[in-house]
Parts: C-alpha cells; structure tokens; sequence
C-alpha cells in the first residue's frame, strides 16, 4: 500500500538537498560558532550564509533574521519579547482567534503577568476584519499579532491591511507565519509587520530550525537569555547544522515557489471538488483567499479521529482539528470562533498537500473518502435523524 | 496508541444498529462533547439477549461501544450493571489515558438502558 | 599538521554511533511525535527511548526529563519557571558568582521583574560555600540555582550540601549540570536536586537538543507555551532526530564514563604538570574537585587571546575566559570572584580534553606551550617589571 | 575574525621592544582593562626616527600596535598626530566591530609619547 501523506501542515519531510548541505556540519565542522577558531569560524559562516538564505525568501536584511529553535519559539520570543519590551507604554495586546496555541497560550500566559488581550473574532470564512481590530486598539495597546495564514482553515489573513492600522496607531505588529512562509509568497517589506515567525519544517527544512523576523530598530526582550548568540537576543549554542538546513531549505523554497504553489493548488482543487460531492461536508475556511495546498472540511455526524483512523488503514495520512484528536480535547478555537457548532466542529479533517503528492494519490483518497465517511455514519446516531436526534443526555425517543 | 484489540473493535465493530422494538434505550453523551451513543438492548427473563449501538465518537468510544455490547449479551440485567469503565477498558487491552473518559460513556449508557427498561417494566 | 581539539567545553565533536542514530529520523520517519498516526507515533517513541536513556544517565524516572533545545534554554527555563511558579511564596532567589551567563542574566532578567537576586561568592578555588548559601537565605527565598562544575575553572561545587541547606528551607535547588553531566556521575537522587540542566553537545551528542531533569511534583512554569508537547511543559515540534541523537549519546556516556572519566583525567593531570612548569602561571580551580578533563590557568603579563591564536597557529584549540576572548568584553565574574585581580585574569587559558585526545597531542602542547607564553611576555611591558610597570594610564617612569 | 594582514603584524610584529634612550615615551590603557601599550619613539628634527613598543593585550591590540609603530616612523610629529584610528585600522584591512576600540590605543599612545617628548623639550 502506497503511502499518501497529506499532513504537511503537521511536518515535511526533509529534501535530499537540505540532508547533505547539513551533512559536513554533523561531522567535520562540528565547531562552536562562538569559537574564535577556523573550525568556529566556519561554523559561523554557515550560520550567517543560513540567515542570508532565510532573509531573502522573506526579503529581510540579515541582520533582522533571529534563529530560534521552534515556530513555537519564535512565538513565545516575539509576542512576550516584545510586549515586554513595551510594558512601559501600555499592557494591552490584540490577538485573533485563529492564532495557534504557542501564540494563543503565550497571550494567556501574559494576562497572568497583568496584561489585557483582546481576542478579536474571525468571520464564517476564519477572516480576521481590520476594522475589527481597529475598534478594539486603546491607548494601552502596545502589541498585535495575527496569524498570516491558518494551518486549521487555511485563510490567508489580511496583514497589510491590519499593518497600516497598526502603524497608524504605532503599535507593533508580529504574524505567525509557519503554516505560510517557504509555501506561498512571504514578503516583509510588503506586509510591513514588525515581526514575523517562520519553522523550517514547514518548508521541507530540518526540524529543530525556526526564525524570527525582527524589523531594523524594533525593540524585544530576550525569552533565552546568556551569551552573547545572535546577537544577544537568543542564547543557547547555535544548532549549526539544523540551521544550515533551514538556509538550504529557504533557498531551495524561493527558487521553487510558484511551481510548488501551483502543483499543490492543482491538486487541493481537485481533492476539494471530490470531497464536496459527498453530502453535509462543507469547506472550512476562505474558498480562495487560502494556503494552497491545505483543503479542510467539517464532515457532519462523524468524528474526525474516527476518519484519521480509518484514512490510515487505506495509507492516506491526515489530520483533523477535532477535540478528540488534539490531545487536548478542547473544541479548535478558529472553527468555534467561524460559528461552526461544536458539534460540527468534531468533524474536522485537514488534507495538507506538498510537492511529493501526486493526482493518482488525490485520486484514491477521493474514492476512499466516501467510503470512510459512510461507514462512520452508518454507526452514527445523527446521520439519520440529524443533529437533533440525541437532545438532551439521559431523554429517549418514544416508540422505540 | 491504541491496542490491536481496540482497534479490531474499531474497525469490525459488534453490534451497530437500531434495534427498532428495543426494550430499553440509554444515551449518553451528546454531540457538543464530541461523543454520544445510543445503546439498544432487548431483556428477557432479566437477561439481556441483545444489544445494539449507534456511537458518534472517536476510534475509542466507538470501540467501547463495540465492547459493552458484546459484554452486555447474555448478562442478566444485576449482572449488567455492575461492568465496571474498568472492565470495559481492560476488556479492550487498555484506553490511552486521555481515552479513559470514553469507556464511561459504554457503562454510563448501559445504565441508562436499564433503567430506561425498568422504568418501563414497573 | 594534525588538528589537537582541546575545546570540549565549548562543544564536542559527535559520535559516529549517535549520528548513526539520528540518520533514519532526518528520512524515512519525518514524521511529527504529535500524530497519532505510525509516522508520528515512531518519532513519539523514539522520543520516548531517548527520554529513558537521558533519565538513566542522571538517575531520574523518564517523566522527569523535559527536553529543550540548549542548555541555555534548560537554565533559563528551571530558573525563571520556578522563580515565577513559585512568587507567591517569595522573590528572593540565590545564585552563585560562578554561574553560566544563561543563569546569571536569566537571574538579572528576573531583577528586572522584582525578584531580589543574591550572588553568592566563590573561594579562591572557585567553591561556593554551603555556609554562604545558608546564610543568605530569607523568609523570601523560593529558589537556589548552583552550577555543578564550572566550565571556566572546573570546580565541582558541593551540590549535595547546598541541597541538604535547601530542602531544610523548603527552598527548591537547581543546578546547571551542562559541564559535568554525561562526563562525571551525575545522580539527581544522591544530588537530592528539584531541577537540573543537560546539554547533549557536551557529552558527544548533537547541538540542538538538551533536557531539564523536574522532580516529579515540582511547579513550574513553562518558558515556550503552545502544545501539549513535553506533557505541556516546553511547547514546539520536538527535533526528534537531535533528541534521539541525545538519548544515544546518554547510553554511551552511562556505559563508558569510567573509562573516559579515567582517560581524560590522566591527560589532564599530565598537562597540568607540564604547564605548571612555567614561571607565573597558575591553576584556577580547585586542585582535585574539578572535572577531570578540564585543566585552567592564569598566565600572568599576557592576554588570553593571544595565546589561543599562536596555539592555533600550532594546531591546537583552546578557550580563555579572558574579557576580550569572550566578545562581551567582560572580565569572568567567576575568575573575579575568586580574587584573581582583573589585569590578570585576561590571562586566563582553558584546555579542555576529550575522549579522542592523546598523550602525543598533549605533549605537543606542553611543549609549544612555553615558547608562546615566552614570546608573549617578550612583547609585553609587564613581563620585566611585574604589574607595577604601568600603574597609572598616563604615568611614566623616570629615566626613559 | 581576523584579516590576514592583522595576522601578520600580530604574528611578526614590527619594532617590537623598548628604546632605551627614547625621546618620548607614551603610555596607553591599563591591565585591568586587558589592554596596555607603551610606546617608545626617536625624533630627530622633528621627524620620528624610530618607535618601539610593548603591548599586554589581544591579537588586535598588538597588530595595532605594530602598524603605529610602522606608520609613524619618518613622519613629522605634526603628520603622526594626525594618524587617526580609523587609518591604523584601514592600515590592517579592518578590524572586527568589538576590537575597533583596540585602534584607538594606538593612536592614543603616540600622541602621548609625542607629549611626553614635547614636554620635555619646550
Ligand atoms: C556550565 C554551562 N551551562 C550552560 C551552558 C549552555 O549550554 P548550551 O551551549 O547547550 O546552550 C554551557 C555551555 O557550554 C555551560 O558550559
Ligand atoms: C501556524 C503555526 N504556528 C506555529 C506553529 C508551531 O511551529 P513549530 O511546529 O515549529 O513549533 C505551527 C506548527 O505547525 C503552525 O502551524
């Protein structure tokens, strides 16, 4: 059985070619970039070949590249680092509701340390509206962040719009770009954010190699305070060949961009106009405005670990933003926020397309699907009935 | 994670249905949670001869249901009650403790059936 | 000319066997510990293997290894996560002068925020005295953090005394075991610590990877929030293959340390002696409660950083704690602490030897050794005079 | 870090030494700082006819140490007091930003060895 992994939002694998440009810093160059030494020497070059790689897929200068080890670092670094950095203005901080969890329970974990966030709502489409976020600025604000694009729904969130509010305001601004950057078009200057994240793994880069954008001139208190590691503002001795990897890997994703969007736009298209034949499944998220390998769905009277489990017995690897598969077991904020019911909500599946899929694999999940989704619901109380068919815990139906 | 027992009980689950002139129904759970069921059993002489479920749920709650039904069969009703979540866990070679919740909904509902028959059979 | 690494302090080259079993986990399972599927649920054992071998090398149960990304990560995590989980109880916490940069400006970080920080001193062979920690402790105290071996001076310090004076206080003790854990017997239980740091690059592991030991029941406060990864303790996609890498290098140190404990040690001393036949050079550090690879000195009348490049010039790698070799500019505070005047502190040297060092590499040093210091003291305008010759900036002596 | 022609003067330094006799003698920095220069000079009709030095530092301040030495021999003390930091560091084809400050000492040494000759020759 062939294996159809469409679980890219959740890690890629790595390329050959970002392998073997890690390869020599495994072995020989094993130095320590802080080491005044040739062997320290070259490590460091690679690292500052690395944030020259990644600069430029994101048309940053160097200097404003800070490598970390995690998006979920680069979150925590970014969101507390700078709404710490500017506590002496004001404690009020702005987030969405599609945020991921390293950017939704830092801002929680800030409220504790006495700020107050506002978490602004998406629409039915996981869009956050600017003017939304315009009403909810106070002279306290001092920090947004919104997510560039949603690894659960996939919409691209309007951040040029929201940055000229902030701006005006002059109030920072920092995206969460791991679902998008290495996968569609990420550009700084264009998005004029403050600070932006970006996780290697998410563009066929080597886990474990993660970055923050940090504008020219923007103030941020360390998370990972010590020596003296990029420049001061993250300690910890530099994970040189991850980082190289990431440079290989950012390289090797902006020489390849459209081609790779449009492989995998070509392919979700297809996989969506399959999967919405199926009754009472409906598109999560922006139909256009969207990340464009990722399709996400909510399948009505099903759970999703139930499909996840029945997709991998036919090789097709997903995921599903279900309470019951997130480990947490908590209904995805995004999908509640979008006015999903909960009870939909748990019926989440997310196909997550990359440059390794093929049609014929689209192909054979859009024949299984069906199948899998049917045999959930012939175990279902809802599918015939409908929702309303189990009210109240503990009532029955009469005539049974 | 899960065991191969479980997941047998996932996959080929025992006793999915409606049983249309059912004796007692119990439900349990309900869909904002993210699990409900719906079990079915038919009594005679205080014996359960048949059981039936129709689950929304996770690959665990569905393998639950699956278990209790089949542990329910040919149990007198006393005998029924008291099938512990434990039971029903060990009985699948164990739940992930996350999945530990799920086996009370298959005892839960049981319960609920045999009350729902009791209170119909006063 | 053959390459003489004497600079395991700033990091160690890898073991082929660790790299050996890294390798699957960059290809063929990619896949993220989080799902729940065979990819991520092979990543998530292999995790978990490795968090047994961690555990085993210090004596711990797995669920008390958090794996993090550095050592810096670790310190700055234990320190500023029980500071935090702990402020309703007291803001008074206690750290030595000997301590890593990544404890010691976690700590001023902390000032920052209110805590009230005691550095405690170290004699002059670089010990902290138990009595000292003891006596300065408060009503306020909630958390000492010790390093357990010095990097710059290799002193062990008496760790297990210090944890005797803080379990008696009902104060939690951390120690940054990132020097000496995985190259001495490291023991949390004998320890008797609450916390302490590991870092697999010092131990012939990958970068990238490291751990936090938390006794179990231990409040902390995570320092990255997001996921439930690391049982909700340190969020981000974990870099499987680093944390494998580290697992192993555990398992090797745990079998072997004996065996390179003795290795290095009797290199060390060698080394020792040979150097200590120089005129004017002293050991730092305590004489025989040291790491047993780490040999460190002061050279009087000559600066660190010259040394190590005419070392270079002879193949051979070392380090200094010397103000302008560590690119912060600042005299070490250890070195300071235990009353080496700060002229003579720039002189500070460290080799620091490894599992693949040999008696021919280190007699080469103690040969080339000599001829460096002399032809650094040959340029120097204290070597004739002493420290007197240029007392104040701006004099000068009479009968030039 | 280091270019390659620093190299050369940290590792063949030129004039290295004292002046017995010296016309001028000028002092720089402190060891406490890790940094300390002495710089020996002949003048003769007010041209520098040599320059020696002694220097406690890193590679850095004895490279600049070298190049001052070299670059202030056959100027006039009007023309030497003009050698600026920035011309030592050009001289060795730069200095890392965290050693700039190395550059000073040299020039600061001159100056004062230019002084201490003028002083005592007024
Ligand atoms: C004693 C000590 N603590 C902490 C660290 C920091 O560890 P890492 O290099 O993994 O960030 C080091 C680094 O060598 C160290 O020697
Ligand atoms: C939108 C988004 N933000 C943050 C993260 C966290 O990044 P990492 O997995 O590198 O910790 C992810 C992970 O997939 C993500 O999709």
């Amino acid at each position: 059985m062939s294996v159809k992994y469409f679980d890219h939002i959740a890690t890629n694998p790595m390329l050959p070619e970002v392998f073997d440009a890690m390869l020599p810093y495994f072995k020989e160059q094993y130095g320590n970039p802080m080491s005044m030494y040739d062997l320290g020497m070259k490590a460091k070059q690679a690292v500052e070949t690395a944030r020259e790689q990644v600069a430029k897929l994101i048309n940053a200068k160097p200097s404003e590249i800070i490598f970390t080890s995690s998006g979920a670092e680069s979150n925590n670094f970014a969101l507390k680092g700078m709404a710490m950095a500017h506590q002496g203005s004001g404690k009020h901080l702005i987030i969405s509701m599609a945020e991921h969890h390293s950017v939704l329970n830092t801002a929680r974990s800030l409220e504790k340390l006495g700020f107050v966030v506002t978490y602004v709502p998406v629409d039915n489409h996981g869009m956050v509206d600017p003017e939304t976020v315009k009403k909810s600025i106070t002279k306290e604000t001092t920090v947004i962040s919104i997510i560039h694009a949603s690894s659960e729904v996939g919409t691209i969130e309007p951040i040029k719009e929201i940055a000229a509010i902030a701006k005006e305001h002059k109030i920072v601004l920092h995206t969460d770009a791991v679902a998008s950057a290495g996968n569609i078009p990420v550009d700084v200057k264009d998005l004029e954010v403050d600070a932006l994240s970006l996780s290697a793994h998410q563009f066929y880069g080597p886990k474990g190699a993660a970055a923050m954008y940090l504008k020219t001139g923007q103030r941020i208190l360390p998370l990972i305070y010590g020596g003296i590691q990029e420049g001061g503002r993250r300690a910890g001795t530099e994970n040189v060949p991850a980082i190289v990897g990431m440079g290989k890997a950012a390289e090797l994703a902006a020489a390849d961009l459209p081609k790779r969007m449009a492989h995998v736009k070509q392919l979700r298209q297809r996989l969506t106009e399959g999967i919405l034949k199926i009754e009472k499944v409906h598109l999560t998220g922006h139909p256009e405005i969207r990340l464009p390998g990722l399709a996400s769905f909510v399948v009505e009277f099903i759970e999703g670990e139930g499909m996840l489990l029945l997709l991998l017995s036919k090789g097709i690897y997903a995921a599903s933003g279900s309470a019951c598969t997130s480990k947490a077991l908590k209904a995805s904020p995004v999908l509640v926020s979008m006015g999903v019911p909960t009870s939909m909500s748990h019926g989440s599946i997310v196909f997550s397309l990359g440059i390794g899929n093929t049609t014929e694999a689209i192909d054979s999940c859009i024949e299984e699907f069906p199948q899998i989704v049917k045999r959930l619901r012939d175990m279902s109380p809802f599918a015939k009935e409908g929702w309303g068919a189990l009210e109240a815990s503990g009532g029955h139906k009469e005539g049974a | 994670m899960y065991s191969e027992k479980l997941m047998d009980h996932f996959t080929n689950p025992r006793n999915v249905g409606e049983i249309a002139d059912a004796d007692g129904v119990g439900m349990e759970g309900n869909p904002t949670c993210g699990d409900a069921m719906k079990l079915f059993i038919k009594v005679q002489d205080d014996v359960i001869t048949d059981a039936k479920f129709q689950t929304f749920g996770c690959g665990a709650a569905i393998a639950v249901s699956s278990m209790i039904t089949e542990m329910a069969k040919g149990k007198t009703l006393t005998e029924a009650l008291s099938i512990s979540k434990e039971a029903v866990a060990d009985a699948l070679d164990g739940l992930p403790p996350q999945k530990m919740h799920c086996s009370n909904l298959g005892s839960d509902a049981l319960r609920k059936a045999i009350e729902d028959y009791r209170s119909r059979h006063v």
